[in-house]
């Protein structure tokens, strides 16, 4: 193992970590500010990159894609907040995990039936093929690098957002109270469909950017909730820091576990078995790391102060 | 949990040919309909109804139903087809594991099972049965197939597949033939959608070949990030990974991938050729192996249904044993253990008239049987 | 001098810069009603929980029945005898104000792991939860959900429950909180037959009660403990005058 | 018993399940007997999840894995039994229910006590997710561990025997099923009444009461979680005996959801409210099924008006608001 492979796959893990903090961030937002857990939220990351396949194919652009699934994502999470989800506010979060639920089943369904149930195609833009140069010698593909900057970029949005301006100020203020909002006459319904709007778009952007390099179909968004999940309950739910930080320690786990733990059990058995064996446990390492973070501090690493 | 699909139960009014053996037939078709995987089911279906439609045998009926790729509901599915609809054969299941919970209780049951794509090693081998077909090949005849390519000029190959037991048959078919070294051997969560790190690996490797096992969306992703990632290591797979249902997803970063299959679309032979045209006339697209395989499986049921009631299992059976068919693939004839011996030939992923589809390069195996039909007592 | 039933030395909590708890000492003997005033945001309620074990103490003692509880959860110390009312009042809504009562008669004998004999058919279990049910006036509301009760019910259930725990404490958080003027009569009458059973730590703002009740008064406040005494005397101390009674008085 | 509403409904429930399968076999439609069985399996590994979920208020999302566990014990008992190859100390499996079911429950409880003795640290949200991380993790050890099948499953290749039972007759499983069913709901009952059960129940409503009064909620939710998931292992057990096949679908997340899914629809903590979801869910799923291939779509839509609407779910629309004594 060289170093500059150890830095590849740390950049592998970076951007992966990025990719989960784009679903994570609109999940611990539409949390933290409503207090609801949204399982459909894997639905609107699908209907980001299944928007984006297909203006892209109409247009030829990626880049208008990229707005349209922007917008068709946002277009969803508010028609979703206006027609269901505003009505499980003050239930109980079994109910929410139920609705949602149902939700996924109906937008699995219903992506089926409008666009069929091959994959789409989504290719990269041209401005973003390729591989460059990294120090050490070794390539790595341009896109993953944009996902990162891109990420980073909604990160830092996201804190200007939310610390510097008038929108930023009522979901803090949504956060730590939600009575005293309504009391300071935020009009509490339409902020609540402006973030859940804005987490949709955050999570339709995230499947935009990854259905280019990933296959774009029904169910793309089951695996990336879990993960979405497990990141904002490492971080403390509701917690953006945490999200960010919860994101990067998941995707770096991750890809450091898949690339090293099959060569760590080649010290005891045979190539074939250490594969087999090393990649079950790396499959489960991260849900292993969850468990021990919330084992110790029941409520992650950065629970909110008010809750 | 039924989906009757009150469309796809086919009556079929009796063609002109007039050599149908008049007794009815009922076959009970439990394919992925829904659910990531229902392109292949999809497909599975298509090919098989066409088989049936051409065959214009009004005793012949299909009655077709969703899986969902849950093996629990094609168990169901298959107690009700078995108890309810009382069909004598069954077929069209595309996962080995949906298979594995199926065929060996319906054959118990004493129904026909024809397989049209899983084909898991234990039916092949000391599991086979008497009432078990299959009419696509062995799990592990494509990896062989590649094996055996591999050896031509490829010194250090690097393996992958997905942590299931799909994906150990797949490797452990790919070495059976491969006399190489071996740069790694690397198995993937079931499902994984990135494969970075794996891509990295394979950089650092210094390996000379990637033999990859990925079906569906996994090999989608994976063709898409390898195409970005700036290796420059030629890529082969088993058929299935640049299959006519995944090509256009996958786009011109299939280009120039090489795979093994028993079948492409542009094969020189009159049945082929009858065969896509058909396909293409009656469903507007390129069919894939899934459909080419269910497409022959119908074949064999209404060839063996013109010449024995399925009531005399034994005398049924016989005849199918005699796929006596015109297979697009050319060559096709049953083992001992009713897993086809047939050619094996190597594709190339290229662009025609804008289609991605797969050319015939050579072929590689001649009248192929599988490891299995030895543990076989038939 | 009879031995403290509650004896609390130099109790200190920090909530990061902010020291909620200032090295407290206070104690509670037998028999007595120690009334605990002091300003909003004194530290009573940090303190009661830390008595009661919600909140665990940075340093300092408690000792409770002869021995050192600081360590113990909420539940061990409430099996050693340590009852207690909450500022809100704390009970099961949905059950019985019998089906609550009972569960505290069911805590004190150690039998919740009984997994067979239905609860309703166990007539010692309700013949002793109406028992306490009818000392704190409540037999005529047994049957009714406690998430129907009124406030002041709420709070005589609460007793009721700390009683069946044969306490040997009383922890009561502001009980006369949310009562009107003749709510808050009774209920000073029932607690001062109450201090038969058990001692009291009482938290209260209201005053009237403070003083016709209380044996001994100790002032919080920041944290600190700033005089204790007997009611006169601490009617007379000038620094809680200045500190706290006169801006009532 | 008092003939209340809610038991009146109760009774009919229980009949209406009894009734179906022996109308199937006397009209020569065994297949409906099959889907019976489905409904009373379901039941009980629900009713295991509303011990949990319903009395106690820990909402889990990852009851998948005790189902799956229960499964694969029956399974690899079954396979070393099949094939004699010792599975410890000599050992090599068994084919008789009875001793497969023990094991069943043994395993399921004995991993429900690991599980929730982690994951009752956390309450709220972080429960329901650390359960489920939990269950993801039995999930993928079962996918790729290559022993027992993997990702393909086991299949039993005939159904486990239980004595003086013919259990191939779909009849005779059906009414294993239905007797295992309906102790299991009277059990739910006894403990639901019991003095455990009341200090579960508060611990639900109320957690700092139930400590000031001296009871651990943590130990009494503990004790609960281990019983719902023995439960429900019982129930995979015999929904692995049912299929004669078990796979990791068993174990996964979805699993989990359908489990929640048919407690809220037949009503949060109501005795009979697992069944009632069970045979809803399974005839929408069957009557869906039929109509259209996008069944999905409209059982989905089914369960959110169910939830946006129907609050209290069947039982709720049938019997009335639950009473507590």
């Amino acid at each position: 193992m060289t170093i500059a492979l150890a830095l590849e796959q740390l950049l592998n893990g970076i951007q992966l970590g990025v990719m989960l903090f784009l679903m994570a961030a609109g999940l611990t937002l539409i949390f933290g500010v409503m207090g609801l857990i949204n399982l459909a939220h894997g639905s609107l990351y699908m209907v980001g990159a299944f928007a984006c396949a297909t203006v892209a194919a109409w247009t030829g652009s990626f880049w208008i894609g990229l707005v349209a699934s922007l917008i068709a994502a946002a277009a969803a999470g508010a028609i979703v907040e206006l027609v269901v989800i505003r009505r499980l506010y003050d239930r109980d979060h079994l109910d929410q995990v139920l609705a949602t639920f149902a939700l996924i089943l109906m937008f699995s369904e219903g992506t089926r039936w409008l666009f069929g149930s091959f994959p789409l195609y989504l290719d990269i833009p041209p401005l973003l093929q390729g591989a460059v140069a990294l120090p050490g010698g070794t390539e790595y593909p341009l896109y993953r690098l944009a996902i990162i900057a891109a990420g980073a970029l909604v990160a830092f949005g996201l804190y200007m957002l939310i610390s510097r301006t008038r929108l930023g100020m009522r979901i803090r203020a949504g956060e730590s109270d939600r009575e005293m909002i309504g009391a300071l006459g935020v009009d509490i319904r339409t902020l609540y469909t402006v973030v859940f709007a804005l987490g949709a778009a955050l999570a339709g952007f995230a499947g935009a950017m990854v259905g280019a390099i990933q296959s774009v179909q029904v169910g793309m968004g089951e695996p990336v909730l879990i993960l979405a999940f497990v990141v904002i309950v490492i971080g403390g739910i509701g917690s953006i820091k945490g999200a960010l930080l919860g994101a990067l320690l998941v995707g770096v786990t991750d890809t450091m576990g898949r690339f090293l733990l099959p060569k760590l059990m080649l010290l005891f058995v045979p190539p074939a078995q250490a594969g087999m064996i090393g990649g079950a446990i790396a499959s489960m390492l991260i849900y292993i790391v969850m468990a021990v973070i919330l084992a110790v501090k029941p409520r992650g690493l950065f629970p909110p102060a008010h809750a | 949990m039924k989906k009757m699909l009150a469309a796809a139960t086919l009556a079929l009014t009796l063609s002109a040919s007039g050599l149908a053996f008049a007794a009815p037939l009922k076959i009970g078709m439990i394919t992925t309909l829904s659910g990531g995987g229902a392109g292949l089911g999809i497909d599975t279906r298509d090919g098989f109804m066409l088989a049936i439609k051409n065959a214009g045998n009004k005793d012949i009926t299909v009655v077709t139903e969703d899986d969902a790729q849950k093996p629990e509901l094609a168990v169901q599915i298959a107690d009700k087809m078995i108890q309810s609809d009382k069909v004598d054969i069954l077929t069209g299941i595309v996962w080995s594991n949906l298979l594995m919970a199926v065929a060996p209780s319906a054959t118990a049951q004493g129904k026909f099972y024809v397989s049209t794509n899983a084909a898991p090693a234990q039916l092949a081998g000391a599991a086979c049965n008497k009432l078990y077909f299959n009419a696509a090949y062995q799990n592990d005849n494509l990896h062989e197939a590649m094996g055996q390519y591999a050896n031509k000029g490829y010194k250090k190959m690097f393996i992958l597949a997905p942590n299931y037991p799909a994906g150990k048959d797949s490797l452990t078919g790919f070495k059976r033939y491969y006399k190489g070294d071996l740069a790694a051997e690397v198995y993937t969560q079931v499902g994984q959608t990135d494969y970075a790190a794996e891509i990295a690996q394979m950089r650092a490797s210094g390996a000379d070949g990637i033999f990859v096992f990925l079906p569906g969306g996994m090999g989608i992703a994976f063709m898409k990030q390898f195409a970005q990632s700036g290796v420059k290591i030629p890529v082969m797979g088993p058929g299935f990974s640049f299959s006519q249902d995944v090509l256009p997803a996958i786009g011109d970063a299939a280009l120039g991938a090489k795979a093994s299959g028993q079948w492409a679309p542009d094969f020189d032979n009159a049945a082929s050729k009858k065969f896509v045209a058909d396909f293409q006339k009656e469903y507007n697209r390129l069919p894939s192996i899934y459909a080419l395989q269910a497409y022959d499986a119908a074949q064999l049921i209404t060839a063996a249904a013109s010449k024995a009631s399925v009531k005399d299992a034994a005398a049924f059976g016989a005849e199918l044993k005699k796929a006596d068919i015109k297979s697009p693939r050319g060559n096709f004839k049953f083992n001992t253990n009713q897993h086809p011996i047939q050619d094996i030939y190597l594709t190339e992923v290229v662009k025609n008239n804008g289609v991605l589809t797969n050319k015939t390069v050579e072929k590689i195996f001649s009248d192929h049987g599988d490891a299995y039909a030895k543990d076989c007592k038939l | 001098m009879v031995e403290p039933v509650l004896h609390i030395s130099n109790l200190v909590k920090n909530f990061g810069a902010l020291r909620a708890t200032d090295g407290v000492t206070i104690d509670l003997r037998p028999g007595e009603i120690h009334a605990l005033i002091g300003p909003n945001g004194a530290g009573k309620s940090t303190l009661i929980h830390q008595i009661c074990g919600t909140l665990r103490q940075d340093s300092g003692i408690i000792r409770f029945a002869g021995q050192d509880v600081g360590a113990l959860t909420v539940a061990e110390r409430a099996r050693l005898g340590l009852g207690r009312t909450f500022q809100v009042s704390s009970i099961a809504p949905e059950f019985s104000a019998l089906r609550n009562v009972m569960l505290a008669v069911q805590a004190k004998e150690g039998s919740s792991f009984r997994f067979f004999k239905p609860v309703m058919r166990d007539k010692g279990l309700i013949d002793t939860a109406m028992a306490m049910l009818e000392r704190v006036g409540l037999t005529a509301r047994a049957r009714i959900p406690a998430a129907e009760l009124s406030h002041g019910e709420r709070r005589q259930l609460e007793i009721a429950m700390a009683l069946a725990l044969q306490s040997k404490v009383f922890l009561l958080d502001e009980p006369m909180a949310g009562m009107g003027p003749e709510g808050s009569k009774s209920l000073t009458r029932f607690l001062d037959t109450l201090r038969k059973e058990a001692p009291i730590l009482l938290v209260e703002h209201d005053m009237d009660a403070v003083f016709a009740l209380a044996d001994r008064i100790s002032v919080l406040v920041y944290g600190r403990v700033i005089a204790t005494g007997t009611v006169e005397e601490i009617r007379r101390d000038p620094t809680v005058r200045t500190a706290y009674l006169g801006d009532h008085a | 018993m008092l003939l209340t509403r809610e038991n009146l409904v109760n009774l009919i429930l229980a009949l209406g399940l009894l009734a179906v399968p022996l109308a199937a076999n006397a009209l020569g439609q065994p297949f409906y007997i099959t889907l019976a069985t489905r409904v009373a399996i379901l039941a009980l590994a629900a009713t295991g999840l509303n011990l949990a979920l319903g009395v106690g208020g820990l909402v889990s999302f990852g009851h998948a894995a005790f189902f799956g566990i229960g499964g694969y014990a029956a399974g690899i008992l079954a396979a070393h039994n099949f094939s004699g190859d010792p599975l410890f100390f000599g050992f090599s499996g068994t084919n008789q229910m009875w001793i497969i079911w023990i094991v069943a429950v043994a395993m399921a409880g004995l991993v429900g006590l690991v599980i929730g003795a982690i994951s009752l640290r956390t309450s709220g949200v972080y429960f329901i997710m650390i359960t489920l991380a939990f269950a993801q993790m039995v999930y993928y050890f079962a996918v790729s561990w290559p022993a027992y099948g993997g990702e393909d499953g086991l299949s039993i290749l005939v159904r486990n025997q239980f004595p003086g039972v013919m259990t191939m007759v779909p009849l005779n499983y059906f009414l294993i099923c239905y007797v295992i069913l309906l102790l299991g709901i009277a059990l739910f009952a006894v403990i639901r009444a019991s003095r455990f059960g009341a200090a579960l129940q508060a611990a639900r409503q109320n957690e700092v009461r139930v400590a000031t009064v001296g009871i651990q909620p943590y130990r009494i939710r503990l004790t609960a979680f281990v019983i719902s998931a023995a439960l429900t292992g019982l129930a995979g057990a015999l929904f692995a005996d049912l299929n004669r096949f078990v796979s990791p679908s068993m174990l996964s997340w979805h699993m989990s959801g359908e489990l929640i899914v048919l407690i809220i629809l037949g009503g949060t903590g109501r005795l009979f409210g697992p069944l009632a979801g069970a045979a809803l869910y399974v005839a929408f799923e069957y009557a869906l099924g039929g109509l259209t291939e996008r069944w999905q779509f409209f059982l989905g839509l089914i369960l959110l008006l169910v939830v946006l609407f129907a609050r209290g779910g069947l039982l709720g629309v049938l019997a009335g608001k639950a009473r507590h004594g």
